[in-house]
């Protein structure tokens, strides 16, 4: 394969992991943009999505279109369930509290999944994941294309959400000012409800994008949130749009690390560039905003 | 009263080890090995503490000093065949001096981020524990750390190699630390520590730089840590990686959370339960984990400053 | 007068409210006419910004009534008091700073789906031109002053039948807070009842039909903005001599 | 030589200029008020001299000395003590305790001697507690002294603001807004505590809406407008310049 090929290979690669970082960093900018809140559990929704996936696609035997669909909504469902049981006692309280107890959650979820589903990672090769597309020298699964085109779709079509309609207008504002929320009616907690279903309905649906590339196990989520993080962190704190873009980046500069410098340390070159971001512009990439 | 109360307890704990032997003869290996346990990690929680409770930043970065302090204990030890003093103090030095550097940039991230950068840097230093194989040998451990001995070279000295003699080396070094503890969090320094953490612009207008007083606490909290992870590998003879992954911070924020943010009794209680508890109930790590995070949510969504303000509650 | 009473829009009657362990209202009663403007004045921490939120339902009524066009609004949610008429500007900004001016006011039709709104937006420039030469602009960029007229034009797309509104001149320069209470009394006699909470109280009883001095939670005095100005007690004790 | 001066200061802000080249000189013992209309640039200029905003143009000396971009904690030790608009306390600390804080940074540095508590500085605390009873007994809260200052009224902890500013005992208190949201009677007092602060030859300057609190105590009125200052002088003077009625007064 020639350098070239092997170059555009990797770059593509760190384009599916960055979607993929990008949707969990855009429901996490959401939340922390909407609500005011740090959801530490937010990896774990992409690995119980991950696990729902595997249950219909690999254990029930549905159709990928359908098992695809099937664990979005299954966190969807949960999304809500963890606001009405964690979210709603804690969003009053300091951001300390709201870490340590989302942090919790995460420790929860973690290993009860390790309990119930065991250590070993499981895989869910699909019949897009083993065609290969090649051009030229250059090979890319089928399922990777997906990833990128479903990415694109669910981003533009998240922005046309916050940006005109009525729901959505209501996120923006809640995020610039709640007590005004109230004053003109909005129903904040209607309004977080929304955000919550739609955060983990967002990881989910990376979940089942990219499962049939990467092994699901479950502490797969800590790191994931980390990553995540990083990308809202560096991308201006609960600005949506600069999450996402921070992301792709992250994704592209961990695939060309782990192929060019280290595998073994590619997780963290992802940190040492968020921090030397965050050196350079403590505000982040994109300049801090108000709102989402 | 009081002043007696802490006498009869100080005399407890310093028996412990004959009591012990009097007491529950047959598990006296087991039971004593679990108070070296609970003084380390003790003394390790007041060092987080500094941090988290005292200058209220909410550090995640602890894991990442103690195995600084613990990998440098044992290569000193073991690479550079260094007596067990002139290691303590290189580690609690190697520890503080990279938390010196490191919190220069990290404390010009605020709340969030510092806690995210923090959690950055403990995770960097757990994936560089497990793949700088030439220096840490990656999960195979470093092996065969030397039991301590105290003394200087030439001079008498002393090698510690029974179960009751560590319990005390860690019992003097928790005692140690109580002291430095109280020493930092009252009186001038203590108020100045809080005025940073109550109110960072107002603490400016008192005279106080707040970064001074945050790089102080987060700087002496990681040689603290450092120096217990010394005491750590001299006591197991053995480090591996796992022991500075999340899962400490989790242990930390357990103890310090659930025993009382900024408080020194809360934490030494917190200690206590959480070390001697789960190793007396012989939980398997993992449902442990799952206890300690219900339990941690519970307490920290229900009583934010922990035991220690659910103990005040039902003294009332 | 009974026939007076009788017609009190707002009325509330030994209301206790408070915030976790602290009672801060401990039986406030009150009675708003329609089309009067009251103010209520007392010490910091007399409870006058509590029992706005009280009324608006964003603190819990312990004990009490409170009645709205004769009907029992206590503990209703924001929302519902909203649309049963009662606006709330409360202290301090409280306003969408990265929306224009246009936006903020289309937020403050956010309860309303009729076809009337974008009407009524381009009656309130034409009413406050400081407003529709910012329209555009983030209301995050203009001057306290502007901010507080934008907030009490924000509360107007509702309609509302009583305006409550916080310290409406707190911070305010002099010229900004004769436009502040103007706007109010303009308002007024448009036909909404006014129920403000001012510590500038000498202007603010100016203004105002009729005064409430609370006082550690309850009721001290009650009376015509003259009264009370003229009462040589609340002279001495709240409006500084 | 003026105890403050302020040359040429400039402070931009993304497309707005906060200060556009003030000048200002605060002569010792002077008691001289700030007021302009809302964004003209009062409390940037504190933030700007006390270290809170670093200026993009322009010097401040104190006493001779430039203090420009200085960091706030150096400027409070060289002796200028100020509040917030927003009352600003450590609600965590004791009413006595948040006068301590204040006291104790201009006294010792050494971090062993702290550490340490040595008889000098055991001396001194004892000395800073009877101070701050003081204090706390002219502001009308020696009954709080032990109370948490997050439990104190809204009033309660303006006051104690106020106090906290006086403990090192400055040469120059900034005085932001001090009666806002203040009840009149707590006004009358706060005039009082101010006046008396002058007599004792302290230098004071104030941004005040209130004008009553302006005409009745300040000896110098400096107005800013955009930014600039447009005008200065007694209150008498002030009260009919007509480019202050006109940016300020109104009518």
């Amino acid at each position: 394969m020639t350098p070239i090929a092997d170059l555009l290979e990797q770059l593509l690669h760190g384009l599916t992991l960055g979607a993929m970082y990008a949707m969990v960093a855009a429901g996490l900018a959401l939340m922390l943009g909407v609500a005011r809140l740090i959801n530490f559990a937010h990896g774990e929704f992409f690995m119980l999505g991950a696990y729902a996936f595997w249950l219909g696609y690999s254990e029930l035997g549905l159709p990928y279109p359908i098992a695809a669909l099937l664990a979005p909504a299954v966190m969807v469902i949960f999304g809500i369930v963890y606001q009405h049981t964690v979210i709603r006692a804690i969003l009053p309280r300091s951001w300390h509290v709201q870490l340590i107890a989302t942090l919790a959650t995460s420790i929860v979820l973690t290993n009860l999944a390790i309990i119930v589903l065991g250590t070993q990672p499981k895989e869910v090769p699909t019949t897009l994941s083993a065609r290969i597309l090649e051009v030229g020298g250059f090979r890319i699964a089928w399922q990777r294309l997906l990833v990128l085109v479903a990415a694109l779709v669910i981003f533009w079509g998240l922005d046309r959400f916050v940006a005109r309609t009525r729901t959505g207008r209501a996120m923006r504002a809640m995020s610039q000012n709640r007590e005004a929320c109230a004053v003109v009616g909005v129903d904040v907690q209607r309004v977080t409800l929304v955000t919550f279903a739609l955060s983990a309905g967002l990881a989910a649906v990376a979940a089942t994008l990219v499962s049939p590339l990467f092994n699901i196990f479950p502490d797969m989520g800590t790191v994931l949130t980390l990553k995540a993080f990083a990308a809202v962190v560096a991308g201006g704190f609960g600005y949506v749009n600069g999450a996402i873009a921070a992301s792709f980046l992250i994704g592209i500069t961990e695939a060309l690390a782990g192929s060019y410098i280290s595998y073994a340390y590619k997780d963290a070159i992802a940190f040492v560039i968020m921090i030397a971001v965050l050196l350079w512009r403590p505000q982040g990439l994109f300049g801090r905003r108000i709102g989402i | 009263m009081r002043r007696a109360a802490i006498g009869a307890l100080a005399a407890v704990v310093v028996s412990a080890p004959w009591l012990v032997a009097a007491l529950v003869p047959r598990q006296q290996r087991y039971v004593l090995h679990v108070l070296v346990f609970t003084a380390l990690f003790a003394a390790l929680a007041l060092s987080y503490d500094l941090v988290v409770g005292h200058v209220g930043s909410l550090s995640l970065a602890h894991p990442a000093f103690f195995g600084v302090g613990a990998y440098t204990a044992a290569l000193l030890a073991t690479r550079a065949g260094w007596p067990f003093l002139g290691a303590l103090i290189g580690a609690a030095l190697a520890a503080g001096v990279v938390a010196a550097l490191v919190g220069v940039p990290l404390f010009r991230l605020t709340e969030h981020a510092f806690a995210v950068g923090t959690l950055g840097l403990a995770l960097v230093a757990s994936v560089v524990a497990n793949n700088w194989v030439e220096v840490t040998r990656g999960p195979l451990c470093i092996t065969e750390i030397p039991k301590p001995v105290l003394g200087v070279p030439g001079g008498p000295a002393l090698a510690i190699t029974t179960l009751p003699g560590h319990y005390w080396l860690a019992l003097a070094a928790l005692a140690a630390v109580v002291l430095l503890y109280r020493g930092l969090t009252t009186f001038r320094l203590g108020r100045a520590f809080h005025a940073v953490r109550d109110n960072e612009p107002l603490a400016g207008a008192a005279g106080i730089d707040p970064l001074k007083y945050r790089l102080l606490a987060f700087t002496i909290a990681a040689t603290v840590a450092g120096g217990v992870g010394a005491l750590y590998v001299h006591y197991l003879s053995v480090m591996c990686p796992e022991e500075m992954t999340v899962a400490l911070t989790v242990n930390l924020l357990v103890i310090v959370f659930l025993g009382g943010v900024g408080s020194l009794r809360g934490v030494l209680v917190g200690a206590v339960l959480f070390t001697a508890l789960p190793e007396v109930l012989r939980l398997a790590p993992t449902w442990r984990l799952v206890i300690y995070g219900t339990l941690l949510l519970l307490v920290v969504v229900r009583s934010p400053e922990g035991l220690e303000s659910l103990l005040r509650r039902a003294a009332r | 007068m009974a026939a007076d009473d009788a017609a009190a829009l707002l009325e509330l009657s030994g209301v206790v409210a408070g915030y976790a362990e602290v009672e801060v209202l401990r039986g406030v009663s009150l009675a708003v006419r329609a089309g009067e403007i009251v103010c209520i004045i007392g010490s910091n921490g007399a409870g006058k910004s509590t029992l706005l939120r009280t009324v608006f339902g964003m603190v819990q009524a312990r004990a009490g009534t409170i009645r709205f066009g004769g009907e029992d609004i206590a503990n209703r949610p924001p929302t519902e008091v909203l649309k049963r008429g009662i606006g709330y500007v409360p202290q301090g900004r409280c306003n969408f700073p990265a929306m224009s001016v246009e936006e903020n006011l289309e937020m403050g039709a956010y309860l309303r789906r009729d076809a009337r709104v974008r009407g009524d937006i381009e009656a309130l420039f034409v009413r406050f031109p400081m407003l529709a030469t910012k329209r555009r602009d983030p209301a995050g960029t203009l001057s306290g002053g502007q901010q507080q007229i934008l907030e009490m034009a924000i509360a107007l797309l509702l309609h509302p039948r009583v305006l409550m509104v916080d310290e409406p001149s707190l911070g305010l320069d002099p010229r900004m807070v004769e436009l502040v209470f103007d706007t109010l009394v303009a308002i007024n006699r448009e036909g909404t009842t006014v129920l403000m909470v001012e510590q500038n109280a000498k202007k603010a009883l100016a203004v105002s039909d009729r005064g409430l001095v609370l006082e550690l939670g309850r009721n001290r005095f009650e009376g015509t903005g003259r009264e009370l100005l003229d009462n040589p007690d609340v002279r001495h004790h709240y409006l500084g001599g | 030589m003026a105890l403050l001066e302020v040359h040429g200061l400039v402070k931009h802000f993304i497309g707005v200029t906060a200060v556009d080249g003030v000048d200002l000189a605060v002569e010792r013992g002077e008691l001289v008020s700030l007021i302009g209309p809302n964004g003209s640039g009062k409390t940037t200029l504190f933030n700007c001299v006390t270290g809170y905003l670093a200026a993009d143009a322009g010097r401040v000396l104190f006493r001779g000395r430039d203090v420009t971009n200085a960091a706030p904690h150096r400027v409070a030790r060289l002796g200028v003590a100020r509040t917030f608009q927003q009352v600003s306390v450590f609600p965590r600390l004791s009413a006595l305790e948040n006068l301590l804080v204040f006291l104790q940074q201009h006294q010792e540095e050494r971090l062993l001697s702290r550490l340490l508590r040595t008889r000098r500085l055991r001396r001194l605390e004892a000395e800073a507690v009877e101070r701050a009873h003081r204090l706390l007994e002219l502001v009308g809260l020696s009954g709080k002294a032990d109370a948490g200052a997050g439990t104190l009224s809204y009033g309660q902890r303006k006051l104690l603001a106020f106090a906290a500013a006086l403990m090192p005992d400055p040469e120059l208190l900034l005085l932001d807004e001090p009666a806002a949201a203040v009840n009149p009677t707590m006004i009358n007092q706060m005039k009082e505590h101010i006046l008396r602060l002058h007599g004792q030859g302290k230098t004071v300057v104030l941004v005040e809406h209130n004008m009553d609190v302006v005409m009745d105590i300040s000896q110098r009125v400096v107005v800013l407008d955009h930014g600039q200052k447009i005008a200065e002088g007694s209150p008498q003077t002030i009260r009919r310049d007509a480019r202050v009625i006109e940016a300020y007064f109104g009518r």
